[in-house]
């Protein structure tokens, strides 16, 4: 019997390596998986690279990693925004490495990663500061920007309710990231609210087969209603 | 001269926007565009953090944090709206499915090149969000600005001195004292505040402006 | 109020145009359109170009429209199988163009035109015929070959239900290219076996969200149960 | 010499497939695979029209046409199931999910390029479907075929002459008389059906094997 569900936040980012490059679900607070990252910085791994849309505000989740100087490089669309001081005090330092990506780019190349292909031609950013020193192309009148797949080794995301496979299902906007990352990396850990028996998700309405997922693990937060 | 004020920028902006458009408004002063759509008619506002058939604001015993805006200001959603990931989301935008995209600027040139991202200052933190894909993927996009920065340099230049957000995307500026067409022949005045001047906008804005 | 729902099947092909593109859903006759296919016939088009995954099966659905000589040229996967004698009566007298695409490869090109991609590096098919001519590219060890959007004027798609904004939900595996043409067609026309009141589909399980219709029309075949 | 008929063979398969992998079973006989599948042992069986988690035939009254496999035959879905696009289902795919496919092929080369779908006949109708896609998206690919043509000549060779289907992605070759591993070290014989010799293997293939 295939069980994919582990029993606590540890065993969930377990094998997680110095060096690793993780993405994390979220887009502000919404979807951000607040737990397993709390487990990250407890299970000690550093000199990560996070790919996320956000580079952490306040003190919890991608912020608390920053905090703590456990990351590297971050890949995202918007690093800067209230309370983000953590990222900017790493970033001005010159202890963080930052790769800034629209973040329909971003959510792209993702795409393209957990989809196999080699690169993709997208307009976005095309004539920008992003997009200097890369390939361009003009095809059917409109120029186009090279861009090539990100990868992760694990994804850490947020979702509502998962089943013993790792079927998913999201709750509103905190949808968001999750099931693009959880395509693109090679360890995908799920925080859910909710673990429901298997069958009971209807299969017309999953949103990420537990294909794209290795581990599930329940939260110890409230589920929102 | 009688200048519009946000609210009033926002109630002309909503004028142009007919029944049944997908619409995206950016951060900060286009959204406030959302609250002068006409009851009677059906607008489609789309958020890029995954949403489409936004509504207005909830009470505030209604607030629920995995159902806000790309601002991160909390939303509520209408009967008809649905919720999809960010692939789908920036899908929309990047595949021309959006009708309007409003969004504000430092610099609109002319020619429609955007600059809304960055100063160019360099100790500056970069950031761009969805700006770029918004830029280059809605069919229209408006702009509303100032037409003077604080400093009274205008912000409808010949060419943008600030790092660009995308090129030739702008069809439209909505400025505080005039609405301008922007593209590839150029700038042209659409319309004007009571009391304002084909002379005093070349004025203020150093072009060669005419009436569109 | 926007009511995208049409009367009839000749209203929902309206405007048609000779020499149209046109992507038809469907993975042998589950999910295949088969009313607004007639719809089509009767409207009177011609020298049509057909994006879909087989050449058509039978004599109703697209089989009929090759019986009827309407077709220029076909863009699918599997043209060859029991029933296609109208494709391949056609075809041998050199009446129909045949671009023969790999299955992933039809749908990437379809994701891509949706997208807005100008273009992606897919693996599939490197090395092989149907790659003759393509650009090829390694990326990091790999090669890949570069392939263009498919966009088409019309899409024909068939769903399970929709409301008055064209959202839509589907059926078992009959969804298969459905939700990805509906993206990549400048007008999407889908016939469904019902109609609902706004809001009762789930905001959660909306596949196509209504952004990717234009036309809803209600079949008059009997719903699946 | 006792061949495998296609049943044993595809019980032969099917005992190389751990749990809790995902496979994707080819058209004709590899769909057989999956009636040997341990009954106590979870495998999931992933159809490219988009279903993951798919049962075996339905009863002839539970026959739906809107759940069917790539085949295009009634199939069922099991608890845990689900449904997607085609885009979802290539991603799967292409993307490196799919763990093991089990193929039918024409001709293996002993570097593992693997020609399965088009006999090269200049007046033959073509037609790819999936192929091409699950030969260079799965982990590894498994092919299922007799090791001989009905003329004699072996399907395992040092150089397909078949048109292609994809380059150096097989793994595993299972035929009626032995099992190969394939790949860039060429072909290894993995077992053998009881009174074969590797001398026997060398000339019906009149290829240099050895014992893996």
């Amino acid at each position: 019997m295939i069980n994919k569900i582990v029993d606590s936040m540890a065993e969930a980012v377990a094998g997680l390596q110095d060096g690793a490059a993780i993405m994390i679900s979220g887009f502000g607070d919404a979807g951000a998986p607040a737990e397993l990252i709390e487990a990250v910085i407890a299970q000690g791994a550093t000199d990560l690279t996070i790919i996320s849309n956000n580079a952490g505000a306040g003190e919890v989740g991608i912020a608390a990693l920053m905090k703590a100087k456990r990351v590297r490089k971050v890949i995202c669309s918007f690093p800067r925004q209230n309370g983000s001081h953590h990222f900017e005090a790493r970033y001005r330092a010159g202890e963080v490495e930052l790769e800034l990506v629209p973040q329909g780019n971003l959510a792209c190349r993702i795409e393209a990663a957990g989809a196999g292909l080699g690169a993709v031609y997208t307009p976005t950013g095309y004539g920008t500061l992003l997009a200097e020193g890369k390939e361009t192309r003009e095809i059917d009148g409109r120029h186009y920007v090279l861009e090539y797949p990100i990868h992760a080794d694990f994804a850490l995301v947020k979702a509502r309710a998962a089943d013993r496979w790792g079927n998913l299902v999201y709750r509103k906007v905190a949808r968001n990231f999750g099931p693009i990352m959880a395509r693109a990396a090679r360890t995908t850990v799920v925080q859910v609210a909710e673990i429901v028996e298997l069958g009971a998700l209807d299969p017309e309405t999953i949103v990420t087969p537990g294909i794209f997922v290795n581990r599930v693990v329940l939260s110890s937060a409230p589920a929102t209603a | 001269m009688q200048r519009m004020d946000r609210t009033a920028l926002a109630a002309r902006v909503a004028r142009d926007i007919p029944e049944g458009a997908y619409v995206n408004l950016g951060i900060g002063a286009p959204t406030m565009v959302a609250n002068y759509l006409p009851q009677d008619k059906e607008v489609f506002l789309q958020s890029e953090n995954g949403l489409l058939g936004m509504g207005p604001a909830p009470a505030e015993a209604d607030i629920d944090w995995e159902l806000i805006n790309a601002g991160k200001q909390p939303v509520t959603l209408l009967a008809g709206g649905s919720f999809f990931h960010h692939g789908d989301s920036f899908a929309m935008m990047r595949g021309g499915h959006i009708d309007i995209c409003v969004l504000g600027a430092f610099q609109v040139s002319v020619h429609g090149d955007l600059a809304n991202w960055h100063t160019g200052a360099p100790d500056a933190v970069p950031a761009v969000g969805g700006a770029m894909d918004l830029a280059i993927g809605a069919r229209q996009v408006f702009v509303m600005m100032d037409l003077l920065t604080k400093a009274g340099e205008s912000k409808l230049v010949e060419k943008c001195t600030y790092p660009l957000t995308g090129l030739a995307c702008v069809s439209r500026v909505y400025s505080d004292v005039a609405v301008f067409s922007v593209g590839p022949e150029g700038a042209r005045v659409i319309e004007m505040v009571p009391d304002m001047t084909l002379e005093e906008l070349r004025g203020m804005t150093g072009l060669p402006l005419e009436m569109a």
